[in-house]
């Protein structure tokens, strides 16, 4: 995979909270999101007031809100990542197997997961690393195989400056053909039946040199543009 | 009726024989049953089989962990048997490479539903999730209306280790918040469950029945937490 | 069948309570206990106070009370034949998927129904007649299939002076050889690999009488005894 | 974030078409959401499945069998398909015998399984009950550690009929005793749940988050049943 090993380039790439926030600009009023554990969490920073979204996390809080200030923290009320949240009116408690139904119910409209991989096919791995005995997989295949969409954010290329969207997967997948939109730190690619159509760059970027860093063909989507980040508030 | 409450801890877990099958709730550092997992590191049972989210985490509290770094457990049945960063070596990941501890990797939605089933009296599930991953591999697939699923069993456990937050004297459970989390459904599913309850345990008729998390059915013994105990 | 057909004897037969008064003699300290509709119920009047026991009911009531007095009956709580019960400290409430994996996970010690017939090898029909079409299985099927003892309690012969307690049952099963414990109004017979044993006998009657009102073979108990009626309280 | 509540029931029904599945709760004359289905009556909608614990009883009240009566249903999945004593003749009943109604006879406990199995995504399960009868003729049987299951699908609906003590304006519910019976499992099981509620909808926030008997995610219709309502 030499070809895909490019210069370092100094061009800036989109940080982390940008990327997020460009997921969360595509969540709907009244959608249930369950966000994954890492950079996922992120897109809960992004605040739509014109939209109501219903947090959903695998220990079955459904309905909790940001996360808690250290001083005002209650230990009993943590996210999926462990994290201390804040209780909104109207949050629900349930436990582990009624948390689960919901998901298999096909009742969260988003999972936003990291991942390794992200194929052109849909399928994205982000469970088990080669050279590794074991692995992590939590909540992530259920939500993958049931959720009504899944996101996922990750770095466009490893430290190493090997593509992390591909044609097809090399590690152990996490489920197969459900990704449909992919937000790396260079731009946002929706996954169609002709692969990754880019659809929005990063700023300075071109989609050749996006093209150079991806493992799989692109396609430009005809509303190509540069990426949206978060209007002030 | 038989009385369910213990005094300490080490009398709750004093008859658990070598080679049982557990179950240990928690999530997130929160409802973990620590109080009685000390117990059982202490009691010295060994070969046993866990049944849990994790493995233990890196962090020095006494959670699944200590039992596994103590070499009393021979496997785990859980949805992480790697921690999310190479650089947090727990024992369990150390002792795993090694060969010294088995584990079976389960997607947690499949865990907390092999868990009801076994408290629930179903022979097996059919669940979408892990299919056309490693894992389905030599899982029994079928289409259902145009879904494949695999087929899952129930997990048994001869104990298991419970924390609450309200008791009554006959076992009626309440918790707080995600502390709930895996354990009603563990509570439901073991021969033997054993509580750590966090209140003073009240007497029946204190709990409203309609706010019963797990009914005193399923609860076979009661420790208050003291004073001196493990609160986090 | 004209050989069980017997001339109409004049001899008292067991009441409906005293019958259920002895199966409830059989129940232990601290068993969970699951009463059919009709004359099972009548098991709940027979109170020992050396013995808690704890009455559940399909629709999720896990340790209920008598039946409550009409003036201070709450018309939310009733028991699976409709009937306004007590509660009682302690008490929990399950929805009805909750409270038959409580049946199913086989923690029911043991449930009392009603009966047509019950055969020699532990068969026994109670959801369907003939001649009419469809039936009532309620929840009878699961606590048959599932709970640790199944108790019957039925007339020891039909309207007609046929036998209930048969070879084999002539009418769709319930649930095949889980029947352990049988009350009739001529006596209480054991379900053994043997086949009935008669172990008490309605006050009056002789084993050959109630053997000529028997659709299968009896086998008299060593301890072989006057049916045992409640001690006066 | 979408209004849930309606003013009136032939608003929150007014969308039934013809030929829905719908589920309807109550057990023991309690739990029975009368005036939706007095609703469903008066919007007319023909060729309904429905899915309830019996399909009518002999009293005066509205019920399941109301809709049955007035040729609404073409098919009832439950576990009484006659009633207790043959005197009591229903509207099911004569219709039934006539051949004017289908109906599918399932044991109670394999209702609420089905009913949760499709609340809960999965595919098909394995339960122990009707094993050796009739009702298990032509089903898939599976030995399972020594003992005989046979197999089971889920029961889906395009619609739950729910009855509640309180809800808030979110959706979430709460039940009194045994009112809740099957409930929950329908409210959890449908595609739309309609909801009639006992008490004021009281904002979100008023209702303990440890004490929801139903998350208001599955609700999607809540009516404030008013003083004229169907009561009992």
């Amino acid at each position: 995979m030499a070809e895909h090993r490019t210069p370092t380039t100094e061009k800036p790439r989109l940080a982390r909270q940008a990327m997020c926030d460009r997921l969360a600009m595509e969540f709907q009023d009244g959608w249930i999101v369950n966000l994954g554990v890492g950079m996922p969490t992120l897109c809960s920073n992004y605040v739509d007031p014109t939209k109501s979204l219903i947090f959903h996390s695998e220990n079955g809080a459904i309905g909790y809100g940001p996360l808690a200030a250290p001083e005002t923290a209650d230990r009993y009320l943590v996210n999926a990542g462990g994290q201390q949240v804040t209780a909104v009116p109207g949050m629900a408690i349930v436990h582990h197997a009624d948390s689960f139904a919901l998901i298999r119910k096909g009742m969260v409209d988003v999972t936003v997961m990291g991942a390794y991989e992200v194929a052109e096919n849909g399928d994205f791995a982000n469970w088990r690393v080669p050279g590794r005995k074991g692995g992590g997989i939590g909540g992530a295949m259920d939500l993958a195989a049931c959720a009504k969409r899944v996101f996922v954010a990750l770095e466009h290329t490893t430290r190493e400056g090997e593509p992390r969207l591909l044609q097809r997967c090399t590690l152990p997948i996490t489920a197969p053909g459900v990704v449909k939109l992919v937000v790396t730190d260079l731009g946002l690619f929706e996954v169609t039946p002709q692969g990754f159509k880019l659809s929005e760059y990063a700023p300075g970027w071109t989609v050749g040199e996006i093209q150079a860093l991806t493992g799989a063909k692109l396609v430009a989507a005809d509303g190509l543009r540069e990426f949206r980040v978060r209007a002030a508030r | 009726m038989k009385n369910k409450i213990y005094r300490t801890f080490d009398e709750a877990v004093a008859d658990i024989p070598n080679g049982s099958v557990f179950m240990s709730p928690g999530f997130g550092g929160v409802g973990i049953p620590r109080n009685i997992l000390a117990a059982v590191n202490r009691q010295g049972a060994k070969g046993l089989t866990g049944i849990s989210n994790n493995a233990g985490t890196v962090d020095a509290k006494v959670d699944v962990g200590t039992l596994i770094a103590a070499g009393q457990v021979k496997k785990m049945c859980c949805a992480f048997t790697a921690t999310p960063h190479p650089s947090q070596v727990t024992a369990f990941v150390r002792m795993y490479n090694n060969g010294e501890v088995d584990a079976e990797l389960i997607p947690q939605g499949t865990l907390a539903e092999r868990i009801r089933a076994a408290g629930a009296g179903i022979g097996a599930f059919y669940t979408p999730a892990s299919v056309g991953t490693e894992l389905a591999e030599g899982k029994e697939h079928r289409e259902i209306d145009g879904k494949v699923y695999v087929l899952e069993y129930p997990l048994h456990a001869d104990y298991a280790f419970i924390r609450a937050w309200k008791a009554d004297t006959f076992g009626n459970l309440q918790f707080r918040l995600t502390q709930r989390n895996f354990n009603p459904i563990m509570a439901m599913a073991a021969r033997v469950t054993i509580v750590e309850v966090e209140n003073d345990i009240v007497p029946m008729g204190e709990l409203d029945p309609d706010q019963i998390h797990v009914p005193g059915v399923y609860v076979d013994r009661l420790v208050r937490i003291p004073p001196d105990g493990i609160w986090d």
